[in-house]
């Protein structure tokens, strides 16, 4: 059965053929859901020239933050700079390449990827700068824009708990992108906190299913907080 | 005078009903959650995929996998529901949320939002926002009326880069709440011990103002 | 919390509104997972006219079969005739208009229209008498047709659990069109097995989020099997 | 002699790699997931919603709720995932199965399927069969070679009304095992026992026959 296990043992392997210049779709929200140890090997490997698909660009010092410190990013896709110092200094000098894509349409634009979908129409962003150079159409008398699905040469997923054979649950909502971009990837890798045997897990309560699931690694994770409220 | 942050998430929470599902921008609109009037029960949505979003955590409930929008730790309600990206905005897009409440720069008396950029100077990128004014049929945009300098917020035509087209018709500021018809703002309630005068000179665009402009009352 | 409950206590009161000429969404596959009770319903009330979409048309005197009989579709939208004698005779003698929509195709449009999408590409179709009086459009060499997105004045659904606020799951390949269905109704009615408290449900496996349920009604099933087919 | 049903499916096992996908259609293709070789092993989609199919189930595991794309009750195998139909095809258009196997009425040398209706007589719809074949990178067509009535049903171009345009390259017939490159059928396996002559004269599209064809053996 060694065709369908998934599972290896470094992070070197994880992400060998990673090179310069390519697309990685990556998952999470915020800080949340990250695939930090994919991230920082990204890093260590020292690749440059990477479009980097992601909502946000992590935060100065962590997630894919730190790719920015390297300059290893050429362009980012993403939804939210936010509070990301570097991220948008770098914008405004122009030293790094951004679209900046609505979160829903990034979304849906990572869904489509993975489903052999190459193109759909989404009301959101018309009449806005996101607009330009896009395709306006009619439907029953409402105006949308034409928006091209993403692939990825790779696509760094966070899971919860995951078999041997990629199939993939996430915790609370630490999902977000995550089934998403693993459907997007050429290559997808996932990096978990618990890997269980096949038949361990529901099989109606998967969020990825195995099939879109190239390389499977145990890690373990600081789950940084970007906003910790709590109530008296 | 002008509305506190919490009177103005008061004003809005009127405008809830039994049973909406309701998506709360980052900051003010946030504070509705608290004003929810008794008897009644929506729920919110978070972008970020939660459906049935709850209070914030005790210290011993935190939890790093279970965030909002707005990447504040938070809890789930019985009866919540969680799920991807995609499909939390196909539920937004869809336009089956009942009422969306936001932040913005700028509105016009077309109904156009500016929220996401102001070119060379400040870019935080649209996040949901985009997506959330496209699919909703009922958006109320909280701001203050005019800027420190006093520049008008509510325009004849949007300055900034728009977050979108035609799509607002409820504008609640910190001086009065306002809807937008037929090109222009009309002016539905003043906040208390606001003049119409004082409304009137801090709104840029064309402002109807009917016979009786009540007065807010918390 | 009277706003969120969605429960009803009829059928009746299910169905409540569905008039002559509607477009009634369903889910299920051949007769796995199907609203069979609302079905009946819908039998019952004599309505005429109908454009159904559903992968298929069940059989001859069970499912959507039912509704041939008593000539109260106008028009099928489905990827599948199959076996179904009655459905294949109306159609060959036009009595019944079909709109033959490939599966996956079928299952898309409805997603996109519960999500706000008014038209997609795909390749589906492509060359053949599907692709008819549809845009032909090349994205990155290849070619794809534009299919556009279906919303029903009602969907009709089959689910295993719900809670009262309408968060429902569905039981093993029950699932099929179903969560589908539920997205892409204007009143969404949905029929369960078992109804519990809110709460019960785990959050991360809710296969349809109450948002999209307007109507929950606790049912009793036949559950007939098409094709009995067992290994020695 | 002409393949059997079940020497065609073991035919078509003999394509299979470890570790691949598979989609089986109704009928002879459904037989290959009883060839599959020693330490070898596949996982089965079927495109209904399910990955990981196994076997028929036994009476006492007999579940309406648990059916394949043929709409026979079946089982799961350790590690399978159910999902919706939207889903599924996500999985099938989106090319992320290895290799699809499904059965056609004719086929043509642009590699143009025909395979779900003939017009004015049977119309059983196109199922899945649409979506199949234009995700899927490899497939593999079964088919008997020629009608009862001894008409060829691979051809200079189908007859019938399409399933997919330009996708097929492999095709496995009672007969043969023929693939399509650049406008042609190439033959390059017979079933034992038939000569190259009966399935020149049995294929009515232009059919290259390389210098030595071998016979299966089984």
């Amino acid at each position: 059965m060694a065709g369908f296990d998934k599972v290896v043992s470094s992070y070197d392997e994880a992400l060998a053929g990673l090179t310069d210049n390519m697309t990685v779709i990556a998952g999470g929200f915020g800080l949340c859901g990250i695939p930090e140890n994919l991230i920082a090997q990204i890093r260590k490997m020292g690749v440059k020239g990477l479009t980097v698909v992601s909502n946000n660009c992590g935060v100065d010092g962590f997630g894919l933050g730190i790719l920015l410190e390297d300059r290893q990013v050429k362009k980012m896709i993403s939804s939210y700079v936010g509070e990301n110092a570097l991220f948008e200094q770098q914008l405004l000098n122009g030293e790094l390449e951004v679209e900046l894509t609505p979160q829903g349409t990034l979304a849906e634009k990572m869904r489509a990827g993975g489903a052999g979908i190459p193109a759909f129409y989404t009301a959101t962003g018309y009449g806005t700068p996101v607009a330009e150079g896009k395709e306006v159409r009619e439907f029953k008398g409402r105006k949308y824009i034409l928006e091209e699905s993403i692939v990825g040469d790779f696509a760094i997923v966070k899971g919860w708990k995951a078999d041997r054979y990629g199939n993939v649950i996430y915790r609370h909502t630490a999902q977000n992108f995550n089934p998403l971009a693993a459907t997007a990837g050429k290559i997808t890798v996932v990096e978990v906190e618990e890997i269980v045997e096949p038949g361990e897990l529901d099989p109606t309560r998967i969020h990825t299913p195995g099939i879109y699931v190239d390389r499977l690694i145990l890690g373990t994770f600081e789950k940084r907080i970007e906003k910790r409220t709590v109530r008296s | 005078m002008a509305l506190s942050r919490e009177q103005i998430a008061m004003r809005v929470a009127r405008e809830l009903k039994d049973g909406y599902y309701v998506n709360l921008g980052i900051g003010i609109p946030t504070l509705v959650a608290n004003y929810v009037p008794e008897g009644m029960e929506v729920m919110l949505q978070s972008e970020n995929g939660l459906l049935g979003m709850g209070p914030f955590p005790t210290e011993d409930e935190i939890d790093a996998d279970m965030i909002n929008a707005g990447k504040q730790t938070v809890t789930t309600l019985p009866g919540a529901s969680i799920f991807n990206s995609a499909d939390s905005f196909a539920m937004i897009r869809g336009g089956h949320v009942d009422l969306t409440v936001l932040g913005a720069f700028e509105v016009d008396v077309e109904g156009n939002i500016a929220s996401w950029m102001i070119p060379g100077k400040l870019i935080k990128g649209m996040g949901g926002a985009m997506d959330l004014v496209a699919g909703a049929e009922n958006i109320i945009v909280t701001m203050t009326h005019a800027s420190k300098d006093g520049e008008s917020k509510l325009l004849t035509k949007c300055s900034l880069p728009l977050t979108g087209a035609g799509c607002i018709k409820k504008v609640l500021t910190d001086l009065a709440w306002i809807e937008i018809e037929d090109g222009a703002f009309i002016l539905r309630e003043r906040a208390p011990g606001v003049s119409v005068e004082e409304i009137v000179a801090k709104t840029a665009g064309k402002l109807i103002v009917p016979e009786h402009v009540p007065e807010m009352t918390f």
